[in-house]
C-alpha cells in the first residue's frame, strides 16, 4: 500500500473513533492528531492495539507560557506500516492533570516521572518514587518556562570571580564617540 | 560434563600478542604529540587582524570570552580597540568563535596541553599571552566556512540599457522580505557607529528592522538623524566602509536598509504618528537658520524640538540644497524629501522658500534679527581646471550642468560627452549624459580603484555604457572658428609613489598626446564656497581658511552667535557630515542661548 | 530456607558502570530479587539550557548528550531543525553525514567490547579494543578537529570538508580494523568461558520486546528485525547495501553476535560511502547564527545508534531559541523500566554485563 | 650525626617518591570526562607505565578523579568518598567545568568552581581532555607531589568548616556523618 | 642454641626471599598482561612502590578488632606456610619448621587465611565484603576437592605425609612426581588456578559487581599487609609445587624458573579468560579436576 494510502485509512479508522481528533498531514511518513486530553488513553490504546502502533517512541511536552497551557506530545511508531504518528493534546497550565498510560506501555511511567518532576504535571493514578531526576529540589518544577535556571544558577552556585573587567563593545565605542543611545533603543542592543 | 576444547584453546591464541610491539606512545605525556591539521586546541588570535567586534564574545554560548582592553592596542576607526579573553573554565572548544570571527583573526591551535594548580590561571588573552602559537594555528575559518552571511541580499534595480532611456529612479528598494534577510546578516557589533560622522545607532535599528519592529527602527532612525530618506538614497556610507562583514564580504546594506525603514511610512503625519517627538515648550529663542540643506534641516529640526523657533532662508523652490539640486534624478527623486520636509515643517520650523541671502534678504539682517545664526550654505561653485579652452562653448561644469537639468531645463551636449573627474559629480553627470542619449566618457588622472566616488555608482556607470579612460590628464581643449569645442587632448600619465607614503601621484608622459573628439566637457574636479553674501563687517570677523569656515567643535565659527556647518565648514563635505554638523550645533546654541537658564 | 536480603547498590560510581547510575538491588545470596534504578547524578538539564541558546549555540550541547557516541544525536538535531525549516542538504554532506554516523558506530562497539567484556572479567579485549578505538578517533580528528565532541554534523551539512588524504586513512584504518577484529572473535567469541557467561542470561522475551520499547541491537537479538536505517531511512542509507544482522534468543549471548555482524556491516558501509561519496558542496550555510529564526512547526527525528533509537524532538515558536528541544535515547527505556525488569532472578555477577548488554548510558537518560 | 629533622626530611623524600610513582585513583567519572580514561588506561596511552592504576574502592584509593560538571546530587556522593579516603589524597579536576562551571555555567543543577567545595590539586584544561593532557595531568601532580607541594588533603583538614559551610549551601539536605577521622 | 638462631635466620631469611619474589612476581605478571594486552605496562619494581605507599598511607579507619585481624591472619597464614615449606632440597637452613605430617597440617593452614578475613570482612558492616567472603569461601570449598585429593593421591602412592619425603624421593629416583603422577599434578594444578584467584576465578572481588569484595573496606596499612602477605603466600604456594611435583630446586636461580613457569599458568590463563560465577567455578571444579583428581587416587591405589 502506498504511503499516502495508509494514511487515508489511518485518518478515516480515527476519525469514526475519535470525534475530537484533528488531523494534520505531514509529508512521507509522518500523521498527526490533536485530541481532547480526555480521549488520550484511549486513542493511544485504540492505536495500539487495534491499528499497529507498537512502539511508544517517544513523549514529549512543551510549555507554552504565553497561552497558559501545556502541549504533550505522544510518537508512535508502526513497524509494520513504517508510519509515525504523533497524538497532540493541551493541558490547562494552572490545573495540570493527565491520565497515566503507564499500563498501555511500562516505559511510560518514567516519561511521566520525568513530567511530574520537571513541569508539575500530575497524573491520575501513578505509582513511582517521588524524585527522578532531582534530589531535594525544592523550587518550582524547572523546566517550566517561568523558572529562570541562569538567575538561578547565578544565586546559587559561587562563580570564579576575575571578569568583572570585561567591557562591552557597543558601549565602549558609544563611549568614545559620544554617541547617546536613547533609552527606547536599548532593548535592540545584542 | 562437555568440554568445549575449541573454546579452551582458541582464545590462548591471543597470547602470541606478547611478541609484538606494543601499541603504546611512549612520548606521552613527556614530548606532547602532534595533533591533528584541524585540531581545536588553545585559542589563538592574531591582535592586528582582530577588530574588536565582539561576535566571538556573543555566539559563545558559554559566556567565556569576555571582551577587554589591551596594552598597545587603541580603539579607532573599525575597531573598538578590545580584545577577546578566554576563560578556559568555560570553554568548550566548539569553535563557533572562529567561524563567526569576521576578519578571521580568530583561531584554535594545535596545543591542547595546560595544565596548573592555580584555578585562576586559565583565564587569559589569546594572542597576548601565547604570541607564538601563531605557527600553530590549525582550526581557523576561511571565506568558505565562515559562518557570517557573507553576501548581501542583492538591491532591485533597472536594467543597465533600460535605466537610460529614463530619468526613473534606479534602485528599486528592498521589499520587506529582502530588507529582513539583509538585516539579519548584521552581527550587531557596532563599530559602524564609529565611521558614521553622525553616530547613528545604527546596529540597533538593523536589530529592530530584522525582528520586524520597523517602527521601532524609524524612531531610531530619527533619534539623531530626520532626514534618513536622504541618507538612505545617497549617503556616502563609510559605515560600510568599515564593516566588520565587509572584511571577508559585502558589508551590510545599511544605507538600503535605512532607506527601506522610512519608506515603510506613507506620509508626515503617520512620521509623526510613529515618531511621536517629544517637543519641548517654546523658550522664546529665535535662531536663523540660512540654507535649507542637510546641515540647516537638522539643526532646525533638533532646535524645534527643544522648543526653538526657527526659520530656514532657502534659496531654492525646494529644500535639500545640493543633493537636491546636485544629486540626478535617478539617484534621487524629487518627491524624496517631501515626506521629511512636511514632516519637519509639521513640527514648528518654518522654511522660506527663494529666498536667496545676499539677494532677497541681507545677511546683517537675520544676524542682528535672531538669537543665534546656523549657516550651513554648501560649496556653490566649481573649480575650473585652470587650463587653455576653458571659456569654449560646449565646456561646461559639470555642477551647473546638474542644476539646470534638475531644475528641468534643457543642456545642449550633443552626443559625444567627455566628462573630467572620478568623484560622484562626475559619475553623475556622465550618467545624466547618458540619459540625454550621448556617448560618455570619463577622464580621470588616476586609476580607477582610485576614484573617490561609490563603487557602485562605477559599476552602475560602466553598465550603462559609458567609457572611463583612467591615468588620462587634459591639457588642452580645442575649439572650431565659432568657438564650440571639437576635440580634448590629454596626456597619459603613470602613476608614481609617493615618498611622503601618501597616494601614487600620476605623472604625465611626455609625448603621449591624445585627442579625442567632443561635442561637449563637463568638467568635475570640484567646487568651492561663495561667501559674497557676507557683509564686510562680518566678512573679517568670519574666519575662512582654504575655502572654508573656521568653526570650533560646537561649529561655533569665530563670529559670536554664529554657527556653521556642512560643506562649507567641513573636509568631508558629505550629506551625513553635514547632518552630522547640524547636530552637533544645536547643542552648541542651545548651550549658548541656554547658559543661564 | 529464604535467605536474608540484602541491600545492595550499584552505584553511583561504579567500576561496571559507564557513567554514574545507582542500581538498587535487593539480593538473596547472589540472586537478584528487586532492582530499582535511580539516576539524576548526572542531571545538567541541558533541554532546559538548549531553551536559553539559540539554534546554533544550542549544536555544542548535543555532543553531551551520550558521551560515548555522540554524532547520533548531533544528527537528530541537525535533521530536526533542517525538518522545521525545509532546509536542503547537498548530496556530499549527507554522505560524509553516514561516514561520520558508521564511523561512530564503530567506535562505539569497540568502547562495548571493552564493556562487554570486562564486565565479565576478560579485560584483554577491552585493552585492545579501546586502544583501537584510538584509530577511529583519529579519524575524527583529522575530519572534525576533535576527538571525542566532534561538534561536525550541523544544520545545513558538515562543519568542515574531507581533509587531504582523508579517503585513504579511512580505508588503511578500516582494513586495519578487520584483521584485528579477528582477533576479538578468537579471544572472545571463541571463549567457552564468555559463552558460558552470556547464554541464557538477561533474556528479554521476543512477543513483549517491543511494547517493551526494545530498540536497536536488543531488538534484533530477540529475532526482531528492526533498524531506523531500514524502515525509516535517513540520508543515503537507502542507496546503500548493507545487512541488518538478526540473532534469535534475547539473551546477552545474542545482543553480543548481532554487534559483533554489525560493526562489520559498518566497516561494509564505510567502504561504500568511501567510493561512491559525490563531489560539490558540504554544507548548505545558515543565515547569521545570532539571528537565525526557524518557522513555528515541530519535528522529531530519530537515528539508529549502536543502542538503539537516538530521537529529537524539537519545536519551534518561530523564534531563534527552540521553544523545546527533547532528547530521547534508547537507554531512556532500556535501563530503567526494561532493566529493572530483567534483573529479577539473575545473578548479582551478572549485573553489569545485562546493563552493558543493553547499552546503558546515563547521561543520556538523565540529560 | 643524624638529627631529627634531617632523617625527617630523607623518609619524606623516599615516601614521595613512592607515593608519587604509586597513584591509583578513584574516577568519579561524571558523564564526559569519563570517556578519556579508558583511552588512557589501555593500550595506546597505558597510564599504568607512571603507575597510575585504578582502584575499586575509596578506601584504597590516593587519588580522586572528578571527571567534568559535578551536579548537586553527585557532590554530595563525591564528598562523602573524597571524606572516605585516606591520606595522602590528592583530587585532579578535569576540563572546564570543574573550574569555573564550563558548559553548565547556567544550569540548575550543577556547581560551577569545584575548589570551593573541595581542595583541588591540579586541573586539566579542555573538554573533554585528551588522553594526552590526562596523563602530563597525572605528570604534574607527580611533580607536585615530589616537591611536596600536593597539600590538598591537609587544607581541607585545616578549613573544613568553610568547605563544610560551602558544601552545605548547595545541599540542602545534608544527611552524612560527620568527618571522622 | 645454635639450631634456634639459625631457625630464626631462616625463617627471616625466606621472609624476606619470598616477599621480594612474590612482589617481582607480582609486578612481572603485570608486564606480561600488559604486553599481551598491546601495552607495555609499569615497570617490574612498580608493586614495591605500591607496597611502600601502601604502607606509608594513614590508616584512620577501622571497623573493631576483628577487622584488624582479617590481615593479620592472613599475614600469618602465609609465613606459616612458608616456614612448613622446605625451599631448597636438602640444606637444614631452608628447612624451617617442616615436620612429618606438614603436608595435612599444610592443607588446613592454608584455609585459615581467608577464614580470617570472612571474619575481618564480616565485621566492616559493608555488604561488597560480605558478599565478597560468601563467594570466596564457596570458591575454596570448589578447589579444595581436587587439590586434597592430589594430596591424598600422594600420600597414598608414597606413603608419606612429609614434603621431605616427597622431595627426597624425586631426588632419589631423578622422576619428577608430575610425571609419575600425572593425574595428580592436572588436578593440582588446576585447583591452583582457583588458589591464585586469577580469572576465570576472580569472581571474589568482582569490581564489576563487588568493588573489590573481602578488601573493600582494608586500605592503606591493611592493604599492605595483605598485598605483602598474597606475596609471601603466593610464594609458598610456588613453592610447594615445586618441592612436590617438580623435584624441588637445589639453589635459587632453579627455584625462581620453576615457580616462575608455574606461576605464569594462572597468570597466562587469567589473561585471555573472562570470570566464572561463583556456582560455575565450584562447578568447575568438582567437574575435571575432580575426576583427575580421582584418577590420580586411582592410579595411587591401584598400580
Amino acid at each position: 500500500m502506498m504511503m499516502e494510502e495508509i494514511k487515508t485509512t489511518i485518518i478515516d479508522r480515527i476519525k469514526l473513533h475519535f470525534s475530537d481528533a484533528v488531523e494534520k498531514e505531514f509529508s512521507y511518513n509522518r500523521l498527526d492528531f490533536s485530541v481532547k486530553k480526555e480521549t488520550v488513553p484511549s486513542i493511544l490504546f485504540y492505536l495500539k492495539e487495534e491499528m499497529g502502533f507498537k512502539h511508544l517512541s517517544h513523549i514529549s511536552c512543551v510549555d507554552w507560557l504565553e497561552e497558559g497551557e501545556f502541549e504533550m506530545i505522544f510518537i508512535l511508531w508502526s513497524p509494520e506500516e513504517k508510519i509515525k504518528v504523533f497524538i497532540h493534546t493541551r493541558v490547562d497550565r494552572s490545573n495540570p492533570v493527565m491520565d497515566n498510560i503507564d499500563m498501555i506501555w511500562r516505559q511510560a511511567n518514567t516519561y511521566e516521572r520525568e513530567m511530574k518532576e520537571m513541569y508539575g504535571i500530575q497524573f491520575t493514578g501513578l505509582e513511582a518514587p517521588e524524585e527522578f531526576l532531582l534530589e531535594d529540589w525544592n523550587g518550582p518544577p524547572p523546566m517550566r518556562r517561568d523558572f529562570d535556571t541562569e538567575a538561578y544558577a547565578a544565586k546559587t552556585y559561587w562563580e570564579r570571580p576575575g571578569r568583572e573587567d570585561a567591557l562591552d563593545v557597543r558601549e565602549t565605542v558609544e563611549k568614545r564617540t559620544g554617541e547617546v543611545l536613547p533609552e527606547f533603543a536599548k532593548k535592540y542592543k545584542r | 560434563m562437555s568440554f568445549d576444547l575449541k573454546g579452551t584453546l582458541k582464545p590462548l591464541t591471543a597470547l602470541k600478542q606478547f611478541g609484538q610491539k606494543p601499541h603504546t606512545l611512549t612520548n606521552v605525556p613527556f614530548i606532547p604529540r602532534e595533533a591533528a591539521d584541524r585540531y581545536r586546541g588553545l585559542h589563538y588570535n592574531n591582535l592586528d587582524e582582530c577588530i574588536g567586534c565582539g561576535n566571538c564574545s556573543t555566539i559563545c554560548q558559554n559566556q567565556a570570552i569576555d571582551m577587554i582592553p589591551v596594552d598597545g592596542i587603541e580603539g579607532k576607526n573599525g575597531d573598538s580597540g578590545l580584545r577577546p579573553r578566554v576563560d578556559h573554565g568555560r570553554c568548550c572548544w566548539c569553535g563557533l568563535c572562529v567561524d563567526v570571527c569576521p576578519t578571521g583573526s580568530l583561531s584554535l591551535t594545535k596545543d591542547y596541553v595546560y595544565v596548573s594548580e592555580d584555578a585562576n590561571s586559565f583565564l587569559w588573552t589569546p594572542g597576548v599571552d601565547n604570541p607564538e602559537g601563531d605557527e600553530r594555528v590549525s582550526f581557523f575559518s576561511t571565506k568558505e566556512t565562515s559562518l557570517n552571511d557573507l553576501g548581501r541580499i542583492p538591491m532591485p534595480e533597472l536594467e543597465g540599457m533600460e535605466r537610460i532611456k529614463s530619468f526613473a529612479e534606479v534602485v528599486l528598494g528592498y521589499n520587506e522580505e529582502q530588507a529582513r534577510a539583509e538585516a539579519s546578516r548584521c552581527i550587531s557589533c557596532g563599530l559602524c557607529t564609529e565611521a558614521c560622522p553622525e553616530h547613528m545607532h545604527i546596529p540597533e535599528y538593523i536589530n529592530a528592522i530584522a525582528g520586524g519592529n520597523d517602527e521601532d527602527a524609524v524612531r531610531i532612525i530619527y533619534d539623531n538623524n530626520p532626514l534618513p530618506e536622504m541618507c538612505g538614497k545617497v549617503c556616502t556610507r563609510r559605515c560600510e566602509d568599515i564593516c566588520a562583514i565587509a572584511h571577508r564580504g559585502d558589508p551590510i546594506a545599511i544605507r538600503w536598509l535605512k532607506r527601506y525603514a522610512t519608506e515603510t511610512v506613507e506620509n508626515a503625519d503617520l512620521l509623526k504618528e510613529i515618531i511621536n517627538p517629544e517637543i519641548k515648550e517654546p523658550n522664546g529663542f529665535k535662531v536663523g537658520i540660512i540654507g535649507a540643506g542637510p546641515s540647516g534641516l537638522t539643526a532646525a529640526y533638533y532646535l524645534a524640538l527643544k522648543g526653538f523657533d526657527c526659520t530656514i532662508y532657502e534659496a531654492n523652490s525646494k529644500a535639500g540644497g545640493m543633493t537636491m539640486y546636485g544629486i540626478p534624478r535617478y539617484r534621487f527623486p524629487e518627491d524624496s524629501l517631501d515626506k521629511q520636509i512636511e514632516y519637519i515643517q509639521k513640527i514648528g520650523v518654518r522654511i522660506h522658500f527663494n529666498t536667496k541671502v545676499g539677494k532677497d534678504i541681507s545677511f546683517g539682517e537675520i544676524y542682528h534679527n535672531y538669537d543665534a545664526v546656523f549657516m550651513g550654505v554648501g560649496f556653490p561653485k566649481p573649480w575650473t581646471l585652470g587650463i587653455e579652452g576653458e571659456e569654449l562653448h560646449g565646456s561646461i561644469q559639470a555642477v551647473n550642468f546638474l542644476y539646470e537639468i534638475n531644475n528641468g531645463k534643457k543642456v545642449d551636449i550633443g552626443n559625444k560627452v567627455i566628462v573630467i573627474g572620478g568623484g560622484n559629480v562626475a559619475i553623475d553627470a556622465a550618467r545624466v549624459s547618458a540619459r540625454l542619449g550621448a556617448d560618455v566618457t570619463i577622464l580621470y588622472r588616476r586609476r580607477v580603484q582610485d576614484m573617490p566616488a561609490d563603487w557602485e555608482e562605477i559599476e552602475g556607470a560602466e553598465a550603462e555604457g559609458i567609457h572611463i579612460i583612467s591615468q588620462a590628464i587634459p591639457i588642452q581643449f580645442h575649439g572650431d572658428e565659432k568657438g564650440h569645442i571639437t576635440t580634448v587632448e590629454y596626456l597619459k600619465a603613470e602613476m608614481v609613489p609617493d615618498e611622503h607614503g601618501g597616494r601614487p601621484k600620476p605623472i604625465a608622459i611626455e609625448g603621449s598626446n591624445t585627442v579625442i573628439e567632443v561635442t561637449a566637457v563637463l568638467g568635475a574636479i570640484g567646487q568651492q564656497g561663495d561667501y559674497s553674501f557676507l557683509e564686510e563687517e562680518f566678512d573679517e570677523k568670519v574666519k575662512i581658511e582654504r575655502g572654508r569656515i573656521v568653526v570650533n567643535e560646537k561649529q561655533e565659527t569665530t563670529l559670536n552667535k554664529l554657527f556653521a556647518g556642512g560643506d562649507s565648514a567641513n573636509r568631508i563635505a558629505d550629506a551625513i557630515s553635514a547632518i552630522a554638523d547640524g547636530y552637533r550645533a544645536v547643542k552648541g546654541i542651545e548651550e549658548l542661548l541656554m547658559k543661564g537658564k | 530456607m529464604r535467605e536474608k536480603a540484602t541491600t545492595l547498590y550499584i552505584g553511583p560510581q561504579h567500576p561496571g558502570i559507564t557513567g554514574n547510575m545507582m542500581v538498587r538491588l535487593k539480593v538473596e545470596g547472589d540472586t537478584i530479587v528487586k532492582a530499582a534504578t535511580e539516576v539524576g547524578y548526572l542531571h545538567r538539564s541541558f533541554e532546559k539550557l538548549i531553551e536559553k541558546r539559540n539554534w546554533l549555540q544550542s549544536f555544542t550541547l548535543l555532543c553531551r548528550f551520550c558521551v560515548p557516541e555522540p554524532d547520533p544525536v548531533e544528527e537528530s538535531y541537525a535533521r530536526a531543525v533542517e525538518m522545521i525549516e525545509g532546509r536542503e542538504v547537498p548530496e556530499r554532506a549527507k554522505y560524509i553525514r553516514v561516514l561520520v554516523l558508521e564511523l561512530a558506530r564503530i567506535g562505539s562497539y569497540l568502547l562495548w567490547y571493552g564493556g562487554q567484556s570486562g564486565s565479565l572479567g576478560l579485560y584483554t579485549v577491552g585493552q585492545w579494543s579501546v586502544g583501537d578505538r584510538n584509530y577511529i578517533l583519529d579519524l575524527f580528528e583529522a575530519l572534525t578537529g576533535a576527538r571525542v565532541y566532534h561538534m561536525y554534523i550541523w544544520p545545513g551539512g558538515v562543519r568542515r570538508d574531507f581533509p587531504k588524504g582523508f579517503e585513504k586513512k579511512v580505508i588503511d584504518t578500516m582494513d586495519y580494523l578487520e584483521k584485528r577484529l579477528d582477533d576479538y572473535d578468537d579471544l572472545m567469541f571463541d571463549n567457552a568461558i564468555f559463552k558460558k557467561r552470556t547464554k541464557g542470561v538477561g533474556i528479554i522475551d521476543k512477543e513483549k520486546a517491543v511494547e517493551w520499547g526494545v530498540v536497536g541491537p536488543p531488538l534484533r537479538g530477540c529475532g526482531i528485525r528492526s533498524d531506523i536505517r531500514i524502515d525509516d531511512p535517513y540520508e543515503i542509507y537507502d542507496k546503500l547495501d548493507f545487512i541488518v544482522p538478526v540473532e534469535e534468543g534475547g539473551d546477552i549471548w545474542t545482543r553480543a553476535l548481532v554487534r559483533r555482524q554489525e560493526i562489520r556491516q559498518s566497516i561494509r558501509i564505510i567502504r561504500q560511502v568511501i567510493d561512491n561519496i559525490p563531489g560539490g558542496e558540504y554544507y548548505n550555510k545558515v543565515p547569521n547564527p545570532q539571528k537565525w529564526a526557524l518557522p513555528k512547526g515541530d519535528a522529531y527525528a530519530r537515528t539508529e545508534a549502536v543502542r538503539g533509537e537516538v530521537g529529537m524532538y524539537l519545536s519551534s515558536d518561530g523564534s531563534i531559541n527552540p521553544r523545546r528541544a527533547h532528547f530521547k535515547g534508547a537507554a531512556y527505556v532500556h535501563a530503567i523500566t526494561l532493566l529493572e525488569h530483567l534483573l529479577v532472578g539473575e545473578n548479582l555477577a551478572d549485573v553489569a554485563a545485562i546493563m552493558n548488554s543493553l547499552g546503558t548510558c546515563p547521561p543520556e537518560i538523565e540529560r | 650525626m643524624i638529627n631529627d629533622k634531617n632523617s625527617q626530611k630523607i623518609v619524606d623524600i623516599i615516601r614521595n617518591y613512592a607515593r608519587k610513582h604509586s597513584l591509583w585513583i578513584l574516577a568519579y567519572g561524571t558523564g564526559c570526562g569519563a570517556i578519556e580514561l579508558p583511552p588512557t588506561m589501555t593500550s595506546r596511552y597505558d597510564a599504568e607505565r607512571l603507575g597510575v592504576r585504578g582502584a575499586a574502592t575509596p578506601r584504597q584509593a590516593d587519588l580522586l578523579l572528578i571527571t567534568g560538571y559535578l551536579t548537586t546530587k553527585s557532590l554530595k556522593r563525591v564528598i562523602r568518598v573524597y571524606e572516605q579516603m585516606q591520606d595522602p589524597k590528592y583530587v585532579i579536576g578535569f576540563g572546564s567545568c570543574t573550574i569555573n562551571g564550563g558548559m553548565y555555567w547556567d544550569s540548575y543543577n550543577t556547581i560551577k568552581a569545584l575548589d570551593r567545595y573541595l581542595p583541588v590539586d591540579v586541573y586539566i584544561n579542555g573538554c573533554m581532555p585528551r588522553p594526552e593532557a590526562v596523563l602530563s595531568g597525572f605528570a604534574k601532580l607527580q611533580e607536585l607531589i615530589q616537591d611536596g607541594k600536593a597539600n590538598g588533603a591537609k587544607e581541607y583538614k585545616e578549613n573544613l568548616k568553610w568547605y563544610r559551610d560551602n558544601q552545605k549551601k548547595v545541599i540542602t539536605n545534608w544527611k552524612m556523618p560527620e568527618y571522622n577521622w | 642454641m645454635g639450631e634456634i638462631l639459625q631457625y630464626t635466620w631462616g625463617a627471616i631469611v625466606s621472609f624476606v626471599l619470598a616477599f621480594f619474589v612474590g612482589i617481582t612476581y607480582m609486578g612481572l605478571s603485570r608486564i606480561v598482561t600488559a604486553r599481551v594486552q598491546n601495552r607495555i605496562g609499569p615497570p617490574w619494581y612498580q608493586n614495591f612502590f605500591d607496597v611502600f605507599k601502601l604502607f606509608s598511607k594513614d590508616t584512620s579507619i577501622h571497623h573493631g578488632i576483628m577487622h584488624h585481624m582479617g590481615p593479620a591472619f592472613m599475614m600469618v597464614t602465609a609465613v606459616m606456610s612458608l616456614l612448613i615449606i622446605p625451599i631448597f632440597n636438602g640444606g637444614s637452613f631452608f628447612t624451617n619448621l617442616n615436620f612429618h605430617g606438614d603436608l595435612i597440617f599444610l592443607i588446613y593452614i592454608m584455609v585459615f587465611g581467608p577464614l580470617g578475613m570472612a571474619l575481618g570482612a564480616g565485621q566492616t558492616g559493608n555488604p561488597n565484603s560480605a558478599i565478597g567472603v560468601t563467594r570466596g569461601l564457596s570458591q575454596i570449598v570448589g578447589f579444595e576437592i581436587p587439590w586434597v585429593m592430589a594430596l591424598v593421591a600422594l600420600m597414598i602412592q608414597y606413603k608419606t605425609t612429609s614434603i621431605v619425603d616427597l622431595m627426597n624421593i624425586q631426588a632419589e629416583t631423578g622422576k619428577w612426581l608430575m610425571f609419575t603422577s600425572p593425574f595428580a599434578f592436572i588436578a593440582a594444578v588446576l585447583a591452583m588456578l582457583g588458589m591464585f584467584r586469577y580469572a576465570p576465578f576472580d569472581i571474589v572481588g568482582a569490581p564489576q559487581e563487588l568493588a573489590s569484595g573481602p578488601m573493600s573496606e582494608n586500605g592503606g596499612k591493611y592493604l599492605f599487609v595483605m598485598m605483602s602477605s598474597g606475596a609471601v603466600f603466593a610464594f609458598a604456594k610456588l613453592t610447594l609445587y615445586v618441592d612436590i611435583f617438580m623435584g624441588g630446586a637445589n639453589n635459587l636461580i632453579i627455584l625462581v624458573v620453576k615457580t616462575f613457569i608455574l606461576y605464569m599458568i594462572p597468570v597466562l590463563y587469567g589473561i585471555v579468560s573472562p570470570r566464572y560465577r561463583t556456582e560455575q567455578s565450584v562447578r568447575f571444579f568438582w567437574g575435571w579436576p575432580t575426576l583427575f583428581g580421582l584418577l590420580a587416587i586411582l592410579q595411587a591405589a591401584f598400580l
